[in-house]
């Protein structure tokens, strides 16, 4: 309530890698969960905050983004004034710069000065977690902090290149480590940074002018030892995704109830882009166990400890088990699937049998024909 | 399609008192129908994707729920800049003020309104069918026929051609009589109360219906034959598809069962002709270990741990483990707790289904809810009932909220629904 | 702020019969003002701006021009998936069915859809007023002082104050006494009809008052004194700025005038709260050779070709050559031909002054227009009148259509106003 | 009535140059007639017929139409499923690549395949007319044409690289001609073309096939000499913007009555940016005559001939004669201007003096202090 900030999301993070899935999409627009996309749940969260202008910083691969969020009306973020702002990289010469990555922050920049909020909530997109940050904020303002950190303890879980904080007893931080070797029971930050955006402004002015074009907001952080920066804890649940591998992982424990309830019926409500696909027919025959099924699905066959996403049809006699299946997959009759991510529209003819292994699934390129 | 060709008007303003309970809080087009649906996303949806942009709803019984419902009109494409989807109540003039008469009266009523957006043509629909049907096709045929009005009619059986408005036309379609809900039929083509009017023509129609203090001013009692009357030229619009009308609790029932039975009927998989519906916010449903669905329709949020057997489940529907739930309709939020038994039933939005309570399972019995309007052994259960563990249910019943409510009662408290 | 720690309520339903023919085809919040505007515009850009994304109007007055021009709500960017802008009428219930009785059995009817957003507190509003005001700013002291209810309050000059609600104050602000128009003030802060109340605490006080026949279920004259008897804690909200009921002939045109000889006092200029309206897609105006313009405003479609001193023209409003407007207020698409003048008139929505025509020239003089609601040598002209060239209306006329239209009436005829 | 068609505006003509006015901004995206951008005319007369996706193509300078277009929402085209799609070029490797210019066709040819409608018009933004395309489309219909051309005969105000249409009797199209010398009396065409939308796709893979990068209809359809053509004149007023000084022709045109009554009172509404302006206030002891002023200005000098567009200071004792003036231009006491167009935000300081020529207006650029 009363929050005076914007919001800032990152939707790619370079340190980061996801292979195939992530080679024509951004990261942020990877499907997860059924029925969202990774930037989904991040959205939602400024969005029941009470945030009112987001910017989407990409610097390519933005067309993924752009047909996900559309004009954001789906996150009611189709405003007059505030709403949805996809910053793709500037190109104001007559022909496209090859060093395109300039345009990362000063499109950033032409939005913050813009604006008129106090505040800027600075994201990533890779971590999935259904909160508000009206704690985190008003924690933020009460301690007179620069800037905020939202962290969490869960070190076994975090990727390699994960920035670190180390604190004193009051939660100010000390060092900003980037990809440490270690990290068990360390405070390791969640991507998400709270600010001035006088101060996110200057910063980012000062990167610029060192030559810097990546808009990474820890590295740069760093440099700046004067300032009073918090760590402040997340205690619910998070799924981080920074691997094909943590990937998979994560949506197997979307499966489990607590992170269920965590995720989806906290009250707070997770939008994603609506499709007006209709209800799914489980049909004479089916077999559905430990699985979430979005709508506009046709199950014949037997689906085991897997995620499904919109109008997937499963044949009759085919099997999945531990399966991701991306929305409009059709999976013909007699498939056998085991440790598998099929991406968009795959097309499975009768028969077909793949099986990897749980940490090294199987992934079908979108819209590939097997 | 361009914004003044046609303008539509939804009527949606009966209590629909043949539902009983389903419609004590809302009005019939807000019933939710199909898992996902309510009745009003059919016209709406073909207003939308006929490339419709102005559709009024006139209602003046419970609109609250509808007016929240269609809201900025965005699930239907209808959130325009000029034009869109509007509620249209009665209302107070500096004169007099009335609440609607009857169909040709509401719209005479929202005669400004209508000039407001100057169309050559209005197309009235009602709000309580479900079908899929091109109204540009329709209009196209009105245009080129050069027709006053024309009617969209259906073939139906003839032995039930006695509940419907039968049109007898020439060959070429021209209508050259009209009965309404005759014992001997001399057609079969029933109208299925879709109009395209030339809106000049009805504007002066409908002011002639309201000068006739005798007319009960309805378009298919009055105004029609009083434009057949006039020697206008009426002219029909054949369709032939899935169309039911979804005014009775077995009509209801039986029409969500189609989905199930007949999928391809209505189809609505169909991505040519979408049907919108508000989106409920939901997650992905989740099937538990242990569960057994067949041939059963779910949607976002629902939990199902028990067993379902041909029903229709709406959104955030909960059915716990060892539960039974069969050839029923549980509307959103609903929960059947553990072990107990459904069987032909209608169960309200946010309505609890006790532990071991047992529903339709023995289709005679004895209770007090029993109800006329309740026909083949199909039970409903009002929203927001909380049915006590161990209770039983007959068949046929209808089970609403009683303030004198006793200690035996099978209703045990009422919960708010959201 | 978030969603459900508030929901507006405007109180849109009076006749506003003290404006005459200005509200004979609309409601008082639909009137327009200050040549962009309406008077609605103000409060739902004031709940726009303060970050209030669910807005009612409470209107069962003439509603039509109310719909269509709030439509989806996207001028004050009110087009929201869940929330936005409702017009919300009486309705039919399955047990009865009631017009508005008062502005709390208004809300008292509508309970049920405010409960659908769950709100923490309900602001309620009155759509007759002119005024930029952060509604957000009110509500956090609403929340500091932990009220029951908050109650904007205006300084007014201590003569004036037997016109007003006068709230008497501790030094914190709290209500200790609460006077309605009072003979003899014992403060001179007046209720701006500003009240944001803490849902729960109101959901029980309107039932009590529901509940008491004697009653006019009002805000001022029951619900108010009701909780202050009860020991409710009430506080008031200080606000100084630009505030001005536009309620009678006289208010409405001099708070037009105030933009032109007060224009930093309401400023609309400003652009960190802007005034929302809907737009009525018209090019840039266009000034002739000839033309002379003298403290005046123009907006979108105006073309002058005459001289316009002291006035403030509504879009698409045509000035012909030899016409001159003093003083007056064009509403849009109002025409003054070659040769007229008009002076200190309101000149309603494409109402046509007719060549030479004469308006307002003499102050006295005879006419069978002279209406006691016009004062200060104010004319009005009802929106479509076409004025016969070289008729002399003189002021205080409310010149409005009349059936019995002699051939010497100044009223040649009436066109249709879209 | 009953169009079955989709829209696709090309926001760029390269072959034109409007000096500084467009080197920050794309030419669609120019400001005209006081309260448009050029792009707002095609667009209006794409809604207005009736058609509801249309398809912005831009190479560059994509942000200037992004700012402008929004969710397309005051055209009526914040849609569902169709509405306004603006597509920048693709960029779908990790880095930005330097032949940026192969996007131009390929997120074209994406969103045709991803239609339904039967046929498209194609049109270019930089002539300015209000019309409807019901005659047009009917004609193409009724006549069997493969393609159809919109064109005028207007062809002394046409620019040097104009295409020009020879025909025969019945209109069937000859010959395509690119900028050729002479082009009084001929069939220059308007840039608005009609086809059916698999042949559309035909016509583009082909061409993407042999190596073109950019979509030029009317170079392409010459190699196409088996397609029938038909050539339709257009009736109406059109004003050709293709050089800085057609711009200023075109704009005091405006002025004129019947160029006026043709834009803007046909019945037809043209349709921009909603930017919810205070009316304008005319002060004590301005002059204004044959000009067009917008909302959100305050007049306290003379202006005579001239554009001002909104939100437009103009102190006492200054005078403007012929002149444009973009929004939230600030001009000071005392100043003196004559032929001069003054971009977007300017500052004038007081008694600044400025004469350009008609045939040569002095452009001062967006921002500048003066």
């Amino acid at each position: 309530m009363f929050i005076d900030a914007m919001g800032l999301i990152l939707a790619e993070n370079r340190r980061l890698s996801l292979g195939e899935l992530t080679s024509k999409r951004a990261q942020a627009a990877l499907p997860f969960a059924g029925r969202y996309r990774l930037i989904d749940f991040m959205l939602s969260n400024l969005v029941n905050t009470g945030i009112s202008r987001v910017g989407v910083v990409t610097f390519n691969k933005y067309r993924s983004l752009m047909d996900h969020l559309g004009s954001g009306k789906a996150w009611d973020l189709s405003r007059k004034e505030s709403g949805l702002f996809i910053l793709p990289p500037n190109a104001q010469s007559d022909s496209l710069s090859s060093s395109g990555d300039i345009g990362d922050m000063t499109a950033v920049l032409d939005l913050l000065r813009t604006s008129h909020w106090t505040h800027v909530l600075v994201c990533g997109a890779n971590n999935v977690f259904t909160t508000t940050f009206d704690d985190f904020y008003k924690r933020h303002v009460d301690a007179g902090a620069d800037v905020s950190f939202l962290y969490d303890t869960d070190g076994a879980e975090a990727n390699r290149s994960a920035t670190v904080l180390t604190t004193d007893k009051a939660g100010w931080v000390k060092e900003i480590l980037l990809s440490p070797e270690s990290r068990a029971g360390m405070k390791v930050s969640l991507d998400v940074m709270l600010l001035r955006r006088q101060l996110l402004i200057e910063l980012l002015s000062d990167a610029i002018a060192r030559g810097e074009h990546v808009l990474s907001l820890d590295r740069i952080l760093r440099r700046h030892t004067h300032l009073r920066i918090l760590a402040q804890p997340f205690e619910g649940v998070c799924l981080r995704i920074h691997s094909v591998e943590s990937y998979f992982a994560a949506t197997m424990r979307v499966l489990e109830k607590p992170v269920r309830k965590s995720l989806f019926w906290s009250a707070l409500p997770v939008y994603t882009k609506v499709k007006d696909e209709a209800p799914s027919h489980y049909c004479c025959g089916c077999e559905v166990s430990n699985s979430m099924i979005s709508d506009g699905c046709r199950i014949h066959g037997r689906v085991e400890d897997s995620m499904v996403f919109r109008a997937v049809t499963i044949g009759a006699r085919s099997s999945l088990k531990n399966c991701i299946v991306f929305q409009d997959a059709y999976i013909s009759e007699g498939c056998e699937l085991e440790n598998v991510i099929l991406d968009k529209a795959c097309f499975l003819r009768p028969g077909v049998k793949l099986v990897g292994q749980a940490a090294y699934p199987v992934v079908i390129g979108k819209g590939a024909v097997v | 399609m361009a914004r003044n060709d046609i303008v539509a008007m939804i009527l949606a303003g009966g209590q629909g008192s043949r539902l009983g309970a389903l419609t004590k809080h809302l009005a019939k087009p807000a019933v939710p129908f199909g898992g996902r649906y309510r009745i009003i996303d059919f016209p709406l949806s073909n207003c939308s994707n006929s490339g419709i942009s102005t559709v009024g709803v006139l209602t003046q019984y419970q609109p609250l729920v509808l007016n929240t419902y269609i809201g900025n009109g965005q699930p239907w494409d209808l959130d325009r800049n000029d034009g869109g989807a509007f509620i249209l109540p009665p209302y107070q003039k500096s004169s007099r003020s009335d609440w609607y008469k009857g169909t040709a009266n509401a719209i005479h009523q929202n005669a400004d309104f209508i000039d407001g957006y100057d169309p050559k043509c209005l197309l009235v629909l009602s709000g309580d069918h479900i079908y899929k049907m091109d109204y540009a096709k329709m209009l196209r045929a009105h245009f080129d026929r050069n027709a006053d009005a024309t009617i969209a009619v259906i073939e139906v059986p003839w032995e039930e051609t006695s509940r419907f408005g039968i049109m007898e036309t020439d060959a070429d379609g021209r209508i050259v009589d009209f009965q309404e809900k005759p014992a001997k039929a001399k057609s079969n083509l029933a109208s299925m109360g879709i109009y395209i009017f030339t809106w000049d023509v009805l504007k002066k129609a409908l002011q002639e219906d309201e000068d006739d203090p005798k007319s009960s001013n309805d378009f298919g009692k009055d105004v029609i034959p009083r434009m057949m009357a006039a020697g206008a030229n009426l002219q029909t619009y054949r369709f032939s598809g899935y169309w039911k009308d979804v005014g009775t609790v077995e009509s209801l029932w039986s029409a969500n069962m189609d989905i199930l039975d007949r999928p391809d009927d209505l189809n609505l998989f169909d991505r040519s002709w979408r049907i919108y519906s508000r989106n409920p916010v939901k997650p992905a449903h989740y099937v538990a270990r242990g569960a057994r669905l067949q041939n059963t329709c779910l949607t976002d949020g629902d939990i199902i741990e028990g067993e379902v057997d041909h029903s229709v489940l709406f959104h955030s529907v909960v059915v716990e483990a060892g539960a039974i739930v069969k050839d029923s309709v549980l509307m959103p939020g609903a929960v059947v707790q553990a072990g107990a038994y459904v069987q032909k039933a209608i169960v309200g939005a946010g309505a609890v289904i006790g532990k071991k309570a047992r529903i339709g399972f023995a289709s005679v019995g004895s209770s007090p809810y029993l109800s006329r309007i309740c026909s083949d052994d199909i039970t409903v259960i009002e929203r927001g009932l909380q049915i006590r563990a161990k209770a039983d249910i007959p068949g046929n019943c209808m089970v609403e909220w009683r303030d004198d409510l006793s200690e035996g009662n099978v209703v045990e408290r009422r919960n708010p629904v959201r």
